[in-house]
């Protein structure tokens, strides 16, 4: 049965998702997710397991040989990404209040699993297929049930929020599909290896061209690349606490292993820094993102909104150590991928015990919480310490390797630019640590959170700390992943 | 080249139905040239069948009677509906 | 009739381009949906004409195979049922949101939405 | 024999397509909407009548011609039903015919209907001079 | 020898795109949006896409014009009246200049030599003809080459449905009274207008069955002609959407009770999946069909789609049906304004 094991972590969540529809018990969906989460975890544990073992896992689908039919392709790489997306779900998945934050209509908390079940079956399904048009199915599964979940939030403006997440989200998946079918139209064939080796004799065409440009500029729009990022703040602030800790830490991290598969997979590195100069451009967008994010994140009245923008900052520092097209820079930028996903997903399930409790996420709410909810927000500052990159976190790791690749490629400048931002980092973090500490408790009454809850955000706030120490686990896996995707790129 | 002779009758009709439609005063006259825009739609395929030499599609040209009825009986119970609550029967 | 060239792809992109208008212009939530829809269809346009081989038929087998008979690429037909599903599905989607937002604030015109925002924020 | 099947599918088919335009033109040149339904219903039921007649005769005695036959019965039959409850519809919407005279309410007698209908009709305004039929 | 039909049902599409963009009554708009989706369904046929067109039509001309409509019938249909607005052209240019760029080293439009119909397309079509024996190459195609994208596919109408179901739930926004179930609310209201109308209701009581006959008809024919598992489900949901708007949801509810299309919405997706686990079993890979049957592989096939095509019609049928629930139970829920009792009662 272990021949079939890539089949099973997508049969998981995608057998279970029915399953919860069908099912109306609350408590056996619940029950059931939880396993789902935890059981698709040592699956893809599994698969890294064997991924880094041998050569590349390839699993033909309907028995048919790849050109015709549609494979799984598992590397080092997808293997991370796989690991860090199921460990995430299991985390939120077992999250004591997970229905809390939302809207929910009367009896229907079942659709609500089955909806993060559909969510996590189409991230993993975007990550583990080889085959081009499949990604796109997938990120369509993802983005539908995404926009469902956000649209739940209790504010008031959560489906206006998910209403322009699915406008900029489709226009996004259109574009990905055009730049499919021009590559289609190019190649002939749509699984990736396949094209990869016939774009090699067609560097110089203008459909490739446009492809390349229509792929990024959708991928981007998904992954909330600076200047496309608009959608990104609402949808995270208005969503329930709990899916913004899913989807901030997950969805936008698949839509970058995408980007990265497409760029050093389909194109090669060559092609992508060589003739389309992609880095000219990535580079400035990236330090845009991460300055205009972090100066947003300071002005936020709303706790979560402030979360939202500093993802944007972060996405910034990924993309920027995609940018280096070096060993040190790509492994900054995937190392940063497991980083900051166990930071926003922990920060994340922070703000959920709070609004747990409080009711609000808004900051002069949340005022004096320090006093009566300790544990909850010392989670908070160890996560937004994380965020900063102090040493001894993982958040340092990341943009130690980033500051590496500036260096060894004799950009002072963006070292600096890098540090600079993570001051303004520092600034919001001690923004909120004030409102935490040092005001007057609005309501002194508040208890502590549940255990149900702070196991959870312990686990992940923990772990920011824990592979802060070890890194031999993100950095190490990360550093493989980068060479084998610039080994085979370059 | 008989077909060809009667898809041109047909497209001339649509051309015509289709400035009804754009024209049109009042939501029912769209209507009524959305729906006879939808039959002719009905003739185009049948004959465009036998002009290419397959036509093997006629269930085809069913779905589209099925789908022009279902949509126009649709827009009537809402017109009627929406003016229903505004004002009932 | 096969050398008329790329004409044929330029009026699907221009039926593309109207639907991104409708989609980005336009505030009415209804009619952006509307516009979306139309952005679809026009890519599903694009693929199929990807598809016609000219002479072909439709990728069906007729019983009577007289010959070699051409047909046109069936992969891009199997795509575009995919992308019509995908289309409709978010159709649906969209459309219950629209009914969500109209049911909390009585508009579905973007700019009044804002209004309603800012002066419920203060 | 051959030729005759010929001839005749030739002109249903030309004849089809004359109907389709006269009546496409009736839908544009007619002042309101109730002489346009007319033109309208007749496209569809004569005019799509004869050209899929036509193409039946020309599919030859298989089971093409009975799936022609069979969409246009369907047509003959939604055709009616659809113009009816378009014309419903625009009635209850308050859309009025345009007479060629204009009448004003007074001096045009309005026959007393027979005491056959039930209160409710009777009790709908007096403009709704013609018989409303449910 | 079809060029000069294309390029005027061209124009007729650019015309009713550019009518969708600028009418400002929204009925209208809708409409013309039907109009636009049939037309293009037709366009489909005429560029050999017989099986895209039975679905285009199916699918865009009649359901999503029904979700327009059923969505117009809450809101106010007039739209605002706007000026042109610049960065939306720039950018539209900017984006239609691109594409038009990319499709300069294009082959052209019908050239036989082009890559993709050398390079996976041939082994497709005598594929179906050798070891498959299926006519319709499309279906064959969809279902057993590329059988995981389909089963993505279904899974988004899955994941469509559910969204749909969490969003529109609970019975209208805040204002309206408690959270009763919405479709149960909606189905004691007493019969709509619409019935009390001879003429609709004989036609329909007439034809539903025969929609649904030829639903049935699509499904078994998908192998041999144009048809298939979402043609048919779309169809079948049809006649019960048709239903539904004649004699109101009450009596729709009697015909298919809404917890009875959930199941069925899940059952689609799990015989699908199921399908593929059972070739699991018989160490075959996932969604390995000619390991079902042990003597002849292409038996084996055969089962595996016809399987697969049902599990697609049952799920879109009750996707469909379900969506169309809870947009006209909403409906109804949205009239229940204190204002309306009284007119609704006379």
């Amino acid at each position: 049965m272990t021949l079939h094991l890539p089949a099973i972590a997508i049969l998981l969540p995608l057998l279970s998702a029915p399953i919860c529809v069908a099912v109306r018990h609350a408590l056996v969906t619940r029950l059931l997710t939880v396993a789902v989460g935890w059981g698709s975890l040592a699956v893809s544990g599994e698969l890294l397991r064997q991924a880094l073992s041998g050569a590349p896992i390839h699993y033909e689908l309907g028995g048919f040989a790849p050109p015709l039919g549609i494979e799984y392709v598992i590397d080092t790489t997808t293997g991370y990404v796989l690991v860090i997306v199921s460990t995430i779900a299991a985390v939120v998945f077992s999250f004591g209040a997970t229905t809390r934050g939302a809207a929910l209509p009367a009896g229907r908390e079942h659709l609500y699993y089955g909806a993060m079940l559909l969510c996590l079956a189409g991230l993993l399904g975007m990550t583990i297929t080889g085959d081009a048009f499949n990604v796109f199915v997938f990120l369509e599964i993802s983005s539908l049930s995404s926009y469902a979940l956000i649209g739940l939030g209790q504010d008031r403006r959560a489906p206006v929020a998910a209403f322009s997440y699915l406008i900029m989200g489709t226009i996004g998946g259109t574009f990905f599909l055009l730049g499919i079918g021009f590559l289609y139209q190019a190649t002939g064939t749509l699984n990736m290896a396949d094209m990869a080796e016939r774009l090699a004799s067609l560097h110089r065409s203008r459909t490739v061209h446009v492809a390349f440009g229509f792929l990024t500029v959708g991928l981007s729009l998904k992954l909330a690349v600076f200047p496309l990022h608009q959608w990104l703040p609402n949808a995270y602030a208005r969503a329930p606490a709990v899916i913004s800790a899913f989807l901030s830490a997950t969805a936008t991290k698949v839509m970058y292993y995408v980007l990265v598969r497409m760029i050093f997979t389909i194109f090669g590195a060559t092609f992508v820094f060589g003739k389309m100069g992609m880095d000219m451009a990535l580079v400035p967008l990236s330090l845009g993102a991460m300055f205009v994010g972090s100066l947003a994140a300071i002005f936020q009245t709303d706790l979560k909104r402030l979360l939202a923008y500093s993802s944007v900052a972060q996405i910034g520092y990924m993309t920027l150590g995609l940018s280096f097209n070096s060993v040190n820079g790509l492994t900054g930028g995937l190392a940063h991928l497991f980083n900051h996903a166990l930071m926003k997903g922990g920060l994340f399930l922070a703000v959920a015990c709070l609004v747990y409790r409080v009711g609000s996420s808004r900051l002069d709410d949340l005022a004096g919480l320090g006093k009566c909810m300790p544990i909850t927000s010392a989670a908070f500052v160890t996560g937004g310490l994380a965020l900063i990159g102090v040493p001894a976190t993982v958040g340092f790791i990341s943009k130690w390797y980033l500051v590496l690749a500036a260096l060894e490629t004799g950009q002072y400048l963006f070292a600096g630019l890098i540090l600079l931002s993570s001051l303004l980092a520092v600034a919001y973090v001690l923004r909120v640590v004030e409102v935490l500490y040092f005001k007057a408790p609005k309501s002194p009454d508040v208890r502590e959170a549940p255990v149900s809850l702070l196991l959870p955000t312990w686990i992940l706030i923990g772990a920011t700390v824990v592979f802060g120490l070890r890194t031999e686990l993100t950095a190490g896996l990360a550093r493989s992943a980068a060479m084998q995707l610039l080994g085979a790129g370059s | 080249m008989m077909f060809a002779t009667a898809i041109v009758g047909i497209l001339i009709t649509m051309a015509l139905a289709l400035a009804r439609a754009l024209k049109g005063p009042t939501v029912f006259d769209r209507i009524l040239a959305a729906n006879m825009f939808g039959t002719k739609t009905i003739l185009l395929i049948a004959a465009a069948g036998f002009l290419t030499g397959r036509p093997d599609w006629t269930d085809l040209a069913l779905v589209y009677a099925l789908v022009n009825f279902a949509g126009t009986v649709a827009v009537l119970k809402y017109v009627r509906f929406q003016d229903m609550a505004a004002g009932g029967e | 009739m096969s050398t008329f060239g790329l004409w044929h792809y330029w009026v699907v992109i221009v039926l593309m381009m109207i639907g991104l208008y409708t989609v980005i212009a336009r505030d009415n939530l209804v009619k952006k949906v509307m516009g979306l829809n139309l952005f679809q269809v026009s890519v599903i346009m694009f693929y199929v004409s990807m598809g016609k081989v000219e002479g072909g038929t439709a990728p069906i087998i007729p019983e009577q195979a007289s010959g070699p008979v051409v047909y046109s690429n069936p992969l891009p037909h199997v795509l575009m049922l995919t992308a019509i599903v995908v289309g409709i599905a978010t159709t649906a989607m969209a459309l219950s949101l629209v009914v969500r937002i109209r049911e909390t604030y009585g508009t579905t015109e973007e700019d009044e939405i804002r209004k309603l925002d800012r002066a419920e924020h203060e | 024999m051959v030729l005759f099947i010929e001839i005749a599918s030739w002109l249903l088919l030309v004849g089809g397509a004359g109907f389709c335009i006269v009546g496409a033109i009736g839908l544009l040149r007619m002042p309101d909407l109730y002489s346009r339904t007319h033109a309208a219903t007749i496209t569809d039921t004569l005019g799509a009548g004869m050209v899929l007649v036509g193409l039946a005769l020309q599919a030859g005695p298989n089971l093409t011609a009975l799936k022609l036959l069979m969409v246009l019965a369907f047509l003959l039959y939604t055709s009616p039903v659809s113009g009816h409850a378009l014309v419903k519809a625009a009635y209850s919407h308050g859309i009025k015919a345009e007479l060629d005279v204009p009448i004003d309410p007074q001096q045009v007698q309005i026959p007393e209907r027979p005491a056959r209908d039930a209160p409710t009709d009777s009790a709908r305004g007096k403009e709704g001079a013609d018989d409303v039929s449910d | 020898m079809t060029f000069p039909i294309e390029a005027i049902v061209f124009l007729f599409l650019l015309a009713t795109a550019l009518a969708v963009t600028h009418l400002r009554d929204l009925f209208a708009a809708a409409m013309v949006f039907g109009v636009f989706s049939l037309l293009s369904a037709g366009l489909f046929t005429l560029m050999d896409a017989v099986d895209v067109a039975f679905t285009e039509a199916a699918v865009g001309a009649g359901i999503s014009t029904v979700l327009i409509l059923s969505t117009l019938a809450l809101t106010d249909p007039r739209e605002h009246q706007q000026p042109v607005r610049f960065a939306p052209v720039a950018v539209v240019l900017l984006v239609g200049a691109a594409l038009v760029y990319g499709t300069l080293d294009m082959p052209y439009y019908g050239d036989p030599t082009a890559p993709i119909h050398k390079h996976v397309a041939p082994e497709y079509i005598e594929g179906a003809m050798t070891d498959f024996g299926i006519p319709n190459i499309v279906t064959n195609v969809l279902a057993s080459y590329r059988g995981y994208d389909t089963l993505g596919e279904t899974t988004v109408v899955l994941t469509a449905t559910v969204g749909v179901m969490l969003l529109l739930g609970g019975l209208g926004g805040a204002r309206h009274r408690g959270d009763a179930e919405v479709v149960e609310a909606a189905g004691d209201e007493e019969p709509t207008p619409m019935d009390r109308v001879q003429v609709a209701r004989v036609s329909t009581t007439v034809l539903a069955p025969l929609i649904m006959l030829f639903g049935l008809y699509v499904q078994f024919h998908g192998d041999f002609g144009p048809g298939g598992g979402f043609q048919a489900g779309v169809i079948f949901a049809s006649a019960l959407i048709l239903h539904g708007i004649v004699f109101g949801l009450s009596s729709l509810k009697r015909v298919v009770s809404p917890r009875f299309l959930e199941i069925g919405l899940a059952a689609g997706v799990l015989i699908y999946a199921g399908t593929g686990v059972a070739s699991l079993f018989r160490d075959g890979t996932f969604l390995d069909y000619a390991v079902l049957d042990h003597h002849s592989a292409q038996h084996g096939r055969h089962l595996g789609i016809l399987l697969v095509e049902a599990g697609v019609g049952i799920t879109v049928t009750c996707a469909m049906v379900l969506i169309f629930f809870f947009f006209a139970g909403r409906r109804a829920a949205k009239s229940e304004e204190p204002g309306d009792r009284d007119r609704r009662v006379a």
